[in-house]
């Protein structure tokens, strides 16, 4: 079973390479054939979890070449980590994939014609390379595969043409500087230690203390830093992600929102705490804390500017920037209780976002409600949108029992250990704007009478309330199981020297 | 001798990249860029990157010099009324700031051409001395590429295949 | 400051860098055309090559294909690394310029189907045809 | 813009021309072991041979619609590489460890490792090529004879 990594990413990976193929004769089949290979990949991923966590991490040596675990013999090889980090992220994004493809059956762009099967080959290729990122343990096959996400990323936010086609654009050019920023990163690493790989770039950081002094390292870690920040849509360089989550296709807006952005902070947690090591101080400035700052700050102006927002998607995709500072935030608070919080909370955070946006899918296919006034036309619909925004809501919010409420408890818990109140702050500032946000939602879709209220009542898809019901229903999950999960975070932490 | 070719190349790629900025004329910029890359080729064959320079010739200037061209017969060559807008003032502030830090960072990088550099001691003498041992391939970039890293490879060609599926599905659009 | 400044100096690989990767960056944000903003963004790319593949380069080493015995299976060579300049940065960036020139394809695929919508290669006019 | 051109000059030169080109492609490719080149370039001479041969033979087809058509062989090269990390699964080793692949007559590792070498580096070349291709020939594919989809 030692081979199960690369059995769960050949899955997608595969599919994809096959799917044009397939698609010349059959294209009818395409679709069946994504499904079904993503949620195989699920199974796998749960597998995968299930043997990390009974027997331990393992490391898979691409080629059979020495990989660290051959230390101190140089690993030649490319390396992939299989540890309970990964294998959680991984259940997590295969699971939330499978989610979103059942959602987006009804909401396909309709213009594809016979380019389905090459739709459906970029949806796998993105499954696969953020696979990738997950298990990768080599910083330059982080780059690569971050290029194969990034580049059908691109291509499936302009898919149905029009503004999106701009808004990819732009998504392109900010995602190719971010690349080019963490690819000088990479060069950096490698021209101040001689390796890529990133269990000998530790050994090496602790080996040689003066190293993570070095003006090299500081430079290259600030570099990658700012590259995945560019991906992960950190507050002053999220430019491309509000005009990319608005214009996208429907049903690709929840893949790239549950997905993207936090595998992007996945792959700066790995470098920031696997790599530099959690006590990392780059000359003088201890590097957690700035990165605490600089969550504080996004939390705090990402709700503020969703707040502003009049277009539904627009709002949910500020929220996500909002998001991604709170998840830093528990991270950076340099104790196990904050890194268990953080991490929980980018799971759950995963799910919300894909879930906002499968409510906003729904109620622009059954109601063509964009925008927060037309919102009260949801009320039209089924029960089964407005109990999903509720759950969503609460869980945004962070109020029990659902899984937000839980990851912002450690997190402030983690603050309050670290003795950090200014982080604490920020946390309840940007849930009270949160609130306000959502309360603005209610309003409209409480208080006002429908828009014609003698028009029938509108079945929402199976579809739809599959996907919405899984997801409210996984938020719900994750805040009542939040204590077996929160330990293996904390076990987690106590690996990385938390 | 050599002294003053390796300073002449370095003028002509700076003098070519400002070319490529500079030009109006997009057709113009797009031939400077290619000419661009077949210096840059010219450089990394002199740094004894023959590997490299190659697949800079073929596919950098002349591949990339394709899709461009393409891309300007389709689109429109001639009516470019190029103008420059005022930068953001983020850039303006931007740029310098990252000009520091980039300077500042470069100070602990070893010295160009150093053979005592960590990069040149630590993992890759075991490239160059086992290669021949292990794959019978006395150019080592390949056996590198094709064998110690070739996962490194496979999806640096599924990035090429995405790159070929992007641009059909972006640019075929379903005629009845 | 002296000092600093023969720090650069002696790494004139990377002076090179800095004027390609800020001049291309600048490009990239501040010019309006988007084939303009695409040879910026090629600039920035090919200037990041350009500072891996400095960094394999050894003084007196040759082209990183053994040459000579050392090429011969049979006589059981020892082979001296410094002989050859260092092969890891010249795959990683063979890896690099086919990601670049892939991204570049995408990029200019994106630009013709926003040229055949809105008419126009200027980000400005695209803007305004669209409100 | 593309078209078939009629000229016997054009004809007769790239009759010349390309064997001469996938000639010195195969040579780039087979030669990679040995000097400079690889599946890369000889991905890139090939797909630029195809090409100039579908411009001056092609087929009465619009680049768009052939664009459509060559994507679906985008896979094969990517199959090939593929398959035979996948072979080497099978053979009992790690992903991609030539050294477990099963060729018969071939008994050292080393060599086994040499061949791996070579069939990947013809998947990366096939790949290449039809890629390169279809992103030419997307990007030709010309405004007029676009409509509107929908």
């Amino acid at each position: 079973m030692s081979h199960l990594p690369v059995i769960i990413f050949l899955i997608p990976f595969l599919s994809a390479i096959s799917m044009p193929l397939v698609g010349l004769k059959r294209p009818r089949w395409c679709r069946p054939m994504t499904m079904v290979s993503v949620f195989a990949m699920s199974v796998a991923a749960c597998v995968n979890l299930w043997l990390v966590l009974n027997h331990g991490e393992t490391r898979y040596a691409f080629g059979g070449w020495p990989i660290s675990t051959a230390l101190p013999d140089p690993p030649l090889g490319i390396e992939w980590v299989n540890d309970a980090l990964a294998s959680v992220m991984l259940v997590t994004l295969s699971c939330l994939a499978s989610v979103c493809l059942v959602f987006g059956g009804p909401v396909t762009p309709q213009s594809l014609g016979r380019r389905t099967a090459l739709y459906y080959t970029l949806i796998l290729l993105l499954i696969s390379g953020l696979t990738g990122i997950v298990f990768a343990g080599d910083i330059f096959n982080v780059f690569v595969f971050l290029e194969v996400a990034s580049l059908s990323a691109y291509a499936l936010v302009g898919v149905s043409g029009g503004r999106a086609l701009v808004a990819s654009f732009r998504y392109l050019i900010l995602g190719t500087l971010g690349a080019s920023f963490y690819l000088l990163g990479v060069v950096f690493f490698y021209a101040a230690t001689g390796t890529l790989n990133m269990a000998d770039l530790a050994q090496q950081m602790a080996d040689k203390p003066e190293l993570l002094t070095s003006k090299a390292v500081i430079g290259g870690s600030t570099f990658m830093f700012i590259g995945f920040g560019i991906k992960m849509a950190l507050f002053p360089l999220h430019g491309w992600l509000p005009d990319a989550y608005t214009h996208a296709p429907d049903a690709i807006s929840p893949l790239l929102a549950g997905l993207m952005t936090k595998v992007a902070l996945y792959a700066w947690v790995r470098v920031m705490f696997w790599v530099l090591g959690a006590r990392a101080d780059l000359s003088q400035v201890h590097l957690l804390t700035l990165l605490g700052a600089l969550g504080s700050v996004a939390a705090v102006v990402g709700a503020l500017m969703a707040l502003g927002q009049q277009n539904l998607k627009r709002m949910f995709a500020f929220s996500g920037v909002s998001h991604i500072g709170l998840i830093l935030i528990g991270v950076s608070q340099g104790n196990a209780a904050g890194f268990a919080g953080g991490m929980f909370y980018l799971i759950n955070d995963a799910v919300t976002q894909a879930a906002m946006f499968f409510i906003a899918g729904a109620a622009v296919y059954h109601h063509g409600a964009r925008t927060v006034d037309e919102i009260a036309k949801l009320r039209q619909g089924s029960r089964w949108l407005t109990g999903g925004l509720i759950i969503l809501a609460l869980s945004m919010i962070g109020i029990p029992p659902t899984g937000g409420f839980f990851g912002k408890w450690h997190i402030i818990l983690g603050a309050m250990e670290a003795g950090n109140y200014f982080a604490v702050a920020a946390v309840i500032v940007s849930s009270l704007l949160t609130m306000a946000y959502f309360q603005r939602l209610f309003v409209r879709l409480f208080s006002e009478q429908p828009a014609s209220p003698g028009e029938p009542r509108v079945e929402t898809h199976l579809a739809f309330r599959a996907s919405v019901g899984v997801a409210s229903a996984g938020i719900l999950v994750l805040g009542l199981c939040s204590d077996p999960i929160v330990k293996v975070f904390r076990s987690i932490a106590a690996s990385a020297g938390l | 001798m050599t002294l003053w070719f390796e300073i002449l190349l370095l003028i002509l790629l700076v003098v070519t990249a400002a070319g490529a900025i500079l030009v109006k004329d997009l057709i113009s910029a797009v031939f400077i860029l290619g000419s661009y890359s077949f210096l840059l080729a010219l450089v990394w064959a002199w740094l004894g990157a023959v590997d490299v320079a190659f697949v800079e010739a073929v596919v950098g200037a002349g591949l990339a010099t394709i899709f461009f061209l393409l891309t300007l017969f389709g689109t429109a060559p001639k009516d470019t009324h190029l103008r420059r807008s005022a930068p953001p003032r983020l850039a303006l502030l931007g740029l310098p700031v990252l000009g520091l830090l980039l300077l500042y960072a470069a100070e602990d990088l070893p010295r160009f051409r150093n053979p005592a550099s960590p990069a040149s001691v630590h993992v890759s003498p075991d490239y160059l001395s086992n290669s021949l041992e292990d794959t019978e391939t006395p150019n080592v970039v390949t056996s590198v590429l094709m064998d110690y890293r070739a996962f490194d490879t496979l999806i640096e060609t599924a990035v090429i295949f995405t790159a070929g599926v992007a641009c059909v599905l972006l640019l075929g659009r379903k005629r009845e | 400051m002296i000092e600093h400044i023969v720090a650069w100096l002696e790494r004139p690989n990377f002076i090179a860098f800095v004027i390609f990767f800020l001049w291309g960056i600048f490009i990239m944000v501040a010019h309006a055309n988007l084939v303009k903003k695409l040879i910026g963004m090629y600039l920035v790319q090919a200037s990041v090559i350009f500072l891996l593949v400095t960094i394999s380069a050894k003084s007196q080493a040759t082209v990183p294909i053994l040459q000579g015995t050392d090429a011969v299976q049979s006589e059981s060579p020892t082979i001296d690394p410094d002989q050859y300049s260092n092969p890891l940065p010249h795959v990683l960036t063979l890896t690099a310029i086919v990601v670049q020139v892939a991204t570049l394809g995408v990029s200019l695929a994106l630009v013709t189907a926003i040229y055949r919508e809105y008419g126009s290669l200027d980000e400005d006019e695209v803007l305004q045809r669209i409100e | 813009m593309i078209d078939a051109h009629d000229s016997l000059i054009v004809r007769t030169m790239a009759r010349l021309l390309i064997p001469l080109i996938q000639l010195f492609a195969v040579y780039v490719l087979v030669f990679g072991q040995y000097g400079p080149g690889g599946g890369f370039v000889g991905g890139v001479m090939l797909g630029t041979s195809l090409i100039l041969g579908i411009l001056v033979f092609g087929p009465e087809e619009s680049p768009c619609r052939l664009a459509n058509k060559v994507v679906h062989g985008d896979g094969i090269g990517l199959i090939i590489f593929a398959g035979v990390g996948g072979l080497c699964l099978i053979g009992g080793g790690e992903f991609l460890n030539y050294s477990d692949l099963e060729i018969p007559w071939v008994t050292t590792d080393s060599r086994r490792r040499f061949l791996g070498i070579l069939m990947t580096q013809i998947g990366v070349a096939v790949d290449v090529a039809v890629t390169a291709i279809s992103i030419v020939f997307s990007l030709s594919s010309s405004d007029e004879s676009e409509q509107p989809d929908d």
